[in-house]
C-alpha cells in the first residue's frame, strides 16, 4: 500500500506492487503449484498391508476397494494380499473410499480413507488389522 | 384474437429472429430432458444417453437438472417462453395440474401401442399417474411412506412390537413419550400425513372430487386426539412444524419412537444416527397398511417437436436395463418389476435394513392414499394444511379449524 | 468528538458488538473443518481433529471451478457496467435539466418493484434479446443500480462547482469532464460501486436460476442451493461450501475496504 | 427538446442556446442506458403485472379479463394475504430498530479511538455475504437441538428446554428479523457514518460554548442533520429486508404455518407453486403501492425532499 502511495516509486512498481495485484497473484501461484502437485500424483494408486490381530502379515486376504456413490459405498475393485501382506490398487477414481480386508478364520477389517483429491496416490501408514469382532462400519 | 395474443405473437415473431443457438437447434432432432434433483447420477445418465444416441444417430440430448423447489419455477418460465423441455421428471402431484392445463402430452395412445411396455410396471404405481382416464407419466422411481420404529425405545417402554391400529399407535407413542423423549413423528409435506386420517376412515373429498368430505365428527375427534397427544408429548411437535431435515434429524437423534416417512428418509436417518442397525431400527407398514406415495415419473411436454422421439427416450430410460442400474446405484425402487427384483437382490446382502425398508414399498401398493389426481392439488393443500396444523398444535379448536378448512377448500374447488 | 471522553467503555462496547458479528463466522469455519458430528450436543468450542476433507467433497460434488468462473465473469461484467453507467447517470442528475424530478421519482419507485414478481416478463424480454443462457443475459438486469447512481450523484455533488465551470471554460467536453475531473475526485464512489455491485451480482440467486439452462452456465449460489437440497446430511460439507462461496466476497471487500470504508466516510466532507 | 433548451438557456445565460441543446441531449444520452435497463427490467414487468392482475391467466390458459376479482379475493377472502401483509409490515417496522443500533455504533466508531477502521471493517463484514449462505448459517444457529443460541441459552440457564426457534409460531418471525438485522447492521452503520462526517465540527464547538451537554448536542445537532442519512438507511434497509426473498426462502420457507410468510414469498409461492400468476400479479401491485406509500411517509417524516438523495 505504502509503495502505491509513494509518488517517488517508479510507475510500474506502483502498478505491480500493490495489494490488488499481489494478493490475487499469490493465490494464483498457490493454485498453480497445487495443480502441478495434483497432476503428478493422481494415478489412483492405493497401497497398504494386511496384518492379523497380533501384527503378523496376512497372505491371501481378500482386499476390496469401496467407492462412495451418493449414499453408499460401492465395490470398485478387489485383490488378494501378497505373502508380505501387501496389496495395491491402481484404479481408484475417487476421493472418498473405504478399504476392507477379510480372510476366513483370521477376521476382517474395514477402514475409511479420505484423500485430498481424486485418485491421489497413497500408501497407508497403518496396516489393515484383521480382527474377529470387527463390525462393518459405514 | 385479443390484445394480448397480438402482443405475444408479435413478440414471438421477433423472438424467433433472436433465438439463441440451443433453441434453433431444437428444430433439429434435439431432445431436452429436465430431471428433478438427481444431478448425482450424471454418470449414469451419460451412459444412457450415449446408448440412445447410438441407436438414434443425429439425435442430440440436452440434459437439465433442477432441484425440487426450483423446478416448477423453471419449467413454467420455459412454458411461457415456449421452450419447455421435451421430457420432464415430475414429483408428487404437480403433474396433474400441468396435465389438466394441457402442458403434458397424453401418453395413452403410446401405451396402447405397446402393451408389453406397460406390463413391465407395477400396475398400482402406474395407475397413480392417471388423470381423467388418461396416462401422463411413466414411473421413473417411486417411494411411499412407511413406519420406522426405534426398537430400543420400544423395548424400554415394554412394547412388544409395532402398532397394528391407530389406537395402538397413539398408546405406544404415549408409553414412550417421557421427558426429552417422544413417541411419534411424521413428515408432513405434500399429503404424507394423510395415512393417519385414512386409517380412521376420513376422506379429503367426496368421490367425485367436487366437495370437501373431511368435516365430520370423526375427523374432529381425531384432530382432538392428535392435539392432546401432541400436547402430552406423545407426538413430537416437529411432526406438525418441521419439513424434512427437522423430523428426520429428530428421529435420527434416537429420542423418537416412531417416524412415518418415505423410504428416502432411511438414508438420511442412517447417515446421521450412529445407533442404527437391524437390531435397533425396524421398518414396517403403518397401521391399516396405508401409505402416501411420492413418485417420480417422466412426462412428455405437449409442446415437444419430437414427441415420438421423446417417448422413445422415456422408454429407454425406464427400460429394465437402466432402471436396474438406477435401482442398484441409488437404492430406490423404480416400479419396473424386473428391475426392482434385481435391485432388491443386490441390496439384500449388503444392507439388510435397506432391503427391509425397500421391501415395504412393494407391499400393499393398493392401499395408497393422499395421491388424488387433483388439478388444483397445491391450492387445496394450501387451504387445508394450515387449519389442520392449527388444530393439532392446539392453536384452534378442532371443530372450528375443520369448518374453516372446509370453507377454504370449498373456495378453491369453486374457483376452478 | 471531544477528547475528554474515556476510551475503554467505547472499546468494550465495540469489542462486544464485533464479537456478536463474528461468532457466526467462527462457528461456520469451525464446523467446516472439524470432524465432529454437528448433530451432537453440547457442541465443543474448539474444533476437534480439524481436517479439510469437507472442502474436498464440495469441490467434487459440483463443478466448482466452472461455477466459480461463471460467477466471476458475470460479476466483472456487472461491475464494469455499473461503474460506467451509474457514473453517467449520476453525473446527469447533478445537472439541472427539465424532467429531472420525473426521472428521480422514476428511479426511486423502480427500487420498489420486487424482482421475484418480474421474473416471467424479465425472462421473456431477455429471451427476445437473445441473451438467455449467456453471461450478458445473466448480468444485464443488474447493469445499473439505483442506489449506486445516487452514490455517484452524492459524490459528484461534492465536487466544487467552480472546478467544473473552469474545465468547461477550458473547452473540455462533458465526457472528458466526467473522466478527467469528476472521477478522480470520486474514488470512494467507485469503490462503493465496485463492492456493492459485486455483492449483488455475486449473491444473486433467483435470476440465474431462471435464466440459465445448461449446467455450464450455473453460478455459485445455484450450486449452493442445489447442495442444500440433496446433501443435507453431510452438513460439514454444507458449511465448507458456505465458506468457499463467501471467501471471494470477503477477500474483495478486505482488499478494497480502505477505499470503501474510509473513502465513504471522509469523501463526503470534501465539498 | 428545443423548448427545454430555451428554459435552460434562460437560467444559464453563460451558454449559448446551441450549446444548451447539445448539453440536454448529452444529459439524456447519459441517462439513457440506465433508463433503458430500468424500463426493460422494472417498468415493463410492472406494467405486465398490472395488466395481469385484472385477468385470469396461467402459462397455458388464454387470458380472460375478470375485472377486480383478484383484488376482491385478496382483500376479503384471503387470510394468508393479510398475514403476509402484517408480517411484511412487521419487518418494515423492525428496520428502525436496526437503524437505532447502527446509529449507536456509528457514533462509537466515529469517535477518535485507535483501531476504528478495524471496527468499521469487522462490523461491515456481514453485509457482503451471500444471503443464501447467511440463511443457512442462521437456520443452524437457531436450531433446536444443536444450535449455538440454544446452547448458550441453556448454559446460562435462560431456558430449561431447548426452544425450537424457527419452528415456533412466536419465535420464527423475530428470529428471521434478527438474522436480517445482523446482515444489514454494517450497511446502516456506514451510511450513517457518511452522514455524521458531513456535520461541520464547529457546530458542536459552538454548542459546547453555549453549555449544551453531549446528550443535548446529539438531540439538537446530530439527529436533525442526520435525517437524510437516516431516511436513506430506512428506505434501502426496508426495501432490502422486505424483498429479501432468499433469507426467508431458505430459513423457514414462510413457515411454520404462515408465521414468517411475507408478501414476496407468498407472491413467489402463488405464482410458481400454485400456478396463480394472475393473483400473484395483483398482490405484486398492492405490494408496490405499499412500498411507495411507506417511502413517501418516511420521506415526509424525515422532512426531506427525497432525502439525502436531494440535499444539494
Amino acid at each position: 500500500m505504502s509503495i502505491r502511495d509513494d509518488p517517488a516509486a517508479p510507475r510500474w512498481r506502483r502498478w505491480l506492487l500493490n495489494r490488488f495485484v499481489l494478493v490475487p497473484g499469490t493465490l494464483a501461484i498457490i493454485a498453480i503449484v497445487w495443480n502441478a502437485w495434483v497432476f503428478t500424483h493422481n494415478h489412483g494408486k492405493i497401497a497398504g498391508r494386511v496384518v492379523d490381530a497380533s501384527g503378523r502379515a496376512v497372505e491371501g486376504a481378500e482386499v476390496k476397494l469401496w467407492v462412495f456413490n451418493f449414499t453408499t459405498f460401492v465395490e470398485q475393485a478387489s485383490t488378494q494380499s501378497k505373502s508380505d501382506g501387501s496389496f495395491q490398487f491402481t484404479s481408484n477414481p475417487s476421493h472418498n473410499i473405504q478399504l476392507s480386508a477379510e480372510k476366513p478364520g483370521v477376521g476382517r477389517s474395514r477402514i475409511p480413507v479420505r484423500l485430498y483429491f481424486q485418485s491421489e496416490d497413497l500408501t497407508l501408514k497403518q496396516p489393515l488389522q484383521l480382527t474377529e469382532a470387527a463390525t462393518e462400519g459405514k | 384474437m385479443d390484445r394480448r395474443t397480438v402482443l405475444k405473437t408479435g413478440l414471438a415473431a421477433a423472438g424467433t429472429l433472436a433465438m439463441p443457438a440451443y433453441l434453433r437447434a431444437q428444430s433439429n432432432k434435439k431432445i431436452s430432458v429436465l430431471t428433478w434433483n438427481i444431478a448425482d447420477q450424471e454418470a449414469l445418465f451419460k451412459e444412457e444417453f450415449d446408448e440412445f444416441k447410438k441407436a438414434n444417430p443425429s439425435v442430440e440430448i440436452e440434459w437439465l437438472d433442477k432441484k425440487g423447489p426450483d423446478l416448477p419455477a423453471f419449467y413454467q418460465t420455459q412454458l411461457v417462453a415456449g421452450t419447455a423441455p421435451d421430457v420432464i421428471d415430475i414429483q408428487g402431484a404437480l403433474w396433474v395440474e400441468w396435465a389438466a392445463n394441457g402442458a403434458l402430452l397424453d401418453l395413452t395412445p403410446y401405451f396402447q401401442n405397446d402393451p408389453a411396455f406397460v406390463k413391465m410396471f407395477n400396475p398400482d404405481y402406474m395407475s397413480s399417474f392417471v388423470y381423467d382416464k388418461k396416462n401422463y407419466l411413466v414411473p421413473f422411481y417411486v417411494a411411499k411412506t412407511l413406519l420406522y420404529y426405534n426398537k430400543t425405545m420400544f423395548k424400554e417402554a415394554g412394547l412388544s412390537g409395532p402398532p397394528k391400529t391407530f389406537d395402538e399407535l397413539l398408546a405406544s407413542a404415549q408409553a414412550m413419550g417421557k421427558g426429552e423423549k417422544t413417541g411419534f413423528l411424521t413428515l408432513n409435506f405434500d399429503w404424507l400425513y394423510w395415512p393417519l386420517m385414512k386409517m380412521n376412515g376420513i376422506e379429503l373429498l367426496t368421490p367425485d372430487y367436487k366437495k370437501p368430505a373431511f368435516n365430520t365428527p370423526a375427523a374432529a375427534e381425531l384432530l382432538d386426539r392428535l392435539a392432546k397427544s401432541t400436547a402430552a408429548g406423545a407426538i413430537n411437535k416437529i411432526a406438525w412444524t418441521g419439513r424434512w431435515v427437522e423430523p428426520n434429524g429428530a428421529f435420527a437423534s434416537g429420542t423418537v419412537g416412531m417416524l412415518q416417512a418415505h423410504s428416502a428418509s432411511y438414508f438420511f436417518v442412517k447417515g446421521q444416527g450412529r445407533w442404527i442397525n437391524p437390531e435397533t431400527l425396524g421398518a414396517t407398514q403403518a397401521p391399516g397398511d396405508w401409505s402416501t406415495p411420492t413418485n417420480h415419473g417422466f412426462g412428455v411436454s405437449k409442446s415437444s417437436g419430437n414427441p415420438e422421439l421423446a417417448f422413445a427416450l422415456v422408454k429407454h430410460m425406464t427400460s429394465v436395463k437402466w432402471a436396474t442400474r438406477l435401482a442398484q446405484i441409488r437404492r430406490v425402487l423404480t416400479a419396473n418389476i424386473e428391475a426392482d427384483k434385481a435391485g432388491l437382490e443386490s441390496v439384500k446382502a449388503d444392507d439388510p435394513l435397506a432391503y427391509a425398508v425397500l421391501q415395504t414399498q412393494l407391499e400393499h401398493t393398493d392401499k395408497m392414499t393422499g395421491n388424488w389426481p387433483l388439478a388444483n392439488d397445491a391450492q387445496i393443500k394450501e387451504a387445508f394444511w394450515p387449519e389442520f396444523q392449527n388444530a393439532v398444535l392446539g392453536r384452534k379448536d378442532a371443530k372450528t379449524a375443520l369448518a374453516d378448512a372446509e370453507r377454504a377448500v370449498t373456495r378453491v374447488l369453486r374457483r376452478s | 468528538m471531544t477528547r475528554r471522553q474515556r476510551r475503554w467503555p467505547i472499546h468494550l462496547a465495540l469489542i462486544a458488538v464485533c464479537f456478536v458479528m463474528l461468532v457466526p463466522f467462527y462457528w461456520v469455519l469451525k464446523t467446516s473443518i472439524s470432524g465432529e458430528n454437528i448433530f451432537s450436543y453440547p457442541p465443543s468450542i474448539v474444533p476437534r481433529d480439524p481436517q479439510p476433507f469437507y472442502y474436498v467433497d464440495v469441490w467434487y460434488a459440483i463443478p466448482f471451478a466452472r461455477y466459480f468462473l461463471n460467477s466471476v465473469v458475470v460479476s466483472i461484467l456487472t461491475i464494469v457496467a455499473n461503474v460506467v453507467l451509474n457514473a453517467m447517470a449520476g453525473y446527469s442528475l447533478t445537472q439541472t435539466f427539465p424532467g429531472k424530478q420525473i426521472v428521480l421519482m422514476l428511479f426511486l419507485s423502480c427500487m420498489m418493484i420486487p424482482f421475484q414478481a418480474t421474473i416471467i416478463p424479465a425472462y421473456l424480454i431477455t429471451g427476445k434479446l437473445g441473451l438467455l443462457d449467456s453471461y450478458l443475459g445473466l448480468a444485464l438486469p443488474m447493469f445499473s443500480t439505483i442506489i449506486c447512481i445516487f452514490v455517484f450523484k452524492a459524490s459528484f455533488d461534492a465536487v466544487p462547482r467552480s472546478l467544473i465551470d473552469a474545465a468547461r471554460v477550458d473547452g473540455l467536453s462533458e465526457w472528458r469532464i466526467i473522466w478527467k475531473v469528476m472521477m478522480p475526485l470520486a474514488k470512494s464512489a467507485v469503490a462503493t460501486n465496485v463492492i456493492l455491485s459485486f455483492i449483488w451480482s455475486w449473491n444473486n440467486f433467483m435470476w440465474p436460476l431462471i435464466a440459465t439452462r445448461s449446467q455450464d452456465m450455473q453460478t455459485l449460489p445455484l450450486g449452493l442451493a442445489r447442495f442444500i437440497s440433496y446433501q443435507e446430511d453431510t452438513t460439514g460439507a454444507l458449511y465448507a461450501f458456505c465458506i468457499m462461496v463467501l471467501a471471494p466476497g470477503i477477500l474483495l471487500f478486505l482488499l478494497a475496504q480502505k477505499e470503501f470504508v474510509q473513502g465513504l466516510t471522509t469523501g463526503a466532507t470534501k465539498g | 427538446m428545443s423548448v427545454t433548451a430555451i428554459d435552460t438557456a434562460d437560467v444559464r445565460p453563460r451558454f449559448t442556446r446551441r450549446r444548451s441543446t447539445r448539453r440536454a441531449i448529452l444529459i439524456w444520452s447519459f441517462l439513457a442506458p440506465s433508463l433503458l435497463i430500468f424500463l426493460l427490467y422494472r417498468i415493463l414487468p410492472l406494467g405486465w403485472n398490472l395488466l395481469l392482475s385484472f385477468e385470469a391467466w396461467s402459462p397455458l390458459k388464454p387470458a380472460v379479463f375478470i375485472g377486480f376479482d383478484n383484488y376482491q379475493e385478496m382483500f376479503w377472502d384471503d387470510d394468508v394475504f393479510w398475514q403476509a401483509l402484517w408480517n411484511t409490515l412487521g419487518i418494515i417496522a423492525s428496520a428502525p430498530l436496526g437503524i437505532a443500533i447502527a446509529l449507536g455504533l456509528a457514533l462509537l466508531v466515529n469517535s477518535d479511538i485507535r483501531g476504528r477502521d478495524v471496527y468499521r471493517t469487522l462490523i461491515f463484514l456481514s453485509y457482503p455475504l451471500m444471503t443464501v449462505a447467511v440463511a443457512i448459517i442462521w437456520r443452524w444457529m437457531f436450531d433446536e437441538r444443536v444450535g449455538l443460541i440454544n446452547f448458550v441459552a441453556r448454559s446460562l440457564h435462560l431456558a430449561d428446554q431447548p426452544i425450537p426457534f424457527l419452528n415456533s409460531f412466536t419465535w420464527a418471525l423475530p428470529c428471521v428479523i434478527a438474522a436480517n438485522i445482523w446482515q444489514m447492521l454494517g450497511f446502516y452503520m456506514i451510511i450513517i457514518l457518511t452522514g455524521l462526517q458531513t456535520i461541520p465540527g464547529n457546530l458542536y464547538e459552538a454548542a459546547e460554548i453555549d453549555g449544551a451537554n453531549s446528550f443535548r448536542r446529539f438531540l439538537r445537532i446530530t439527529l436533525p442533520l442526520l435525517r437524510p442519512s437516516l431516511f436513506l438507511c430506512f428506505v434501502i434497509g426496508m426495501l432490502n429486508s422486505v424483498t429479501s426473498f432468499d433469507l426467508i426462502y431458505v430459513m423457514t420457507n414462510g413457515g411454520p404455518g404462515h408465521a414468517t410468510e411475507i408478501l414476496v414469498t407468498y407472491i413467489y409461492k402463488l405464482a410458481f407453486n400454485q400456478t396463480r400468476f394472475d393473483y400473484a400479479a395483483a398482490i405484486t401491485v398492492v405490494f408496490f403501492m405499499l412500498l411507495l406509500a411507506v417511502t413517501w411517509a418516511a420521506n415526509r417524516l424525515s422532512g426531506g425532499n427525497v432525502g439525502a438523495v436531494e440535499h444539494d
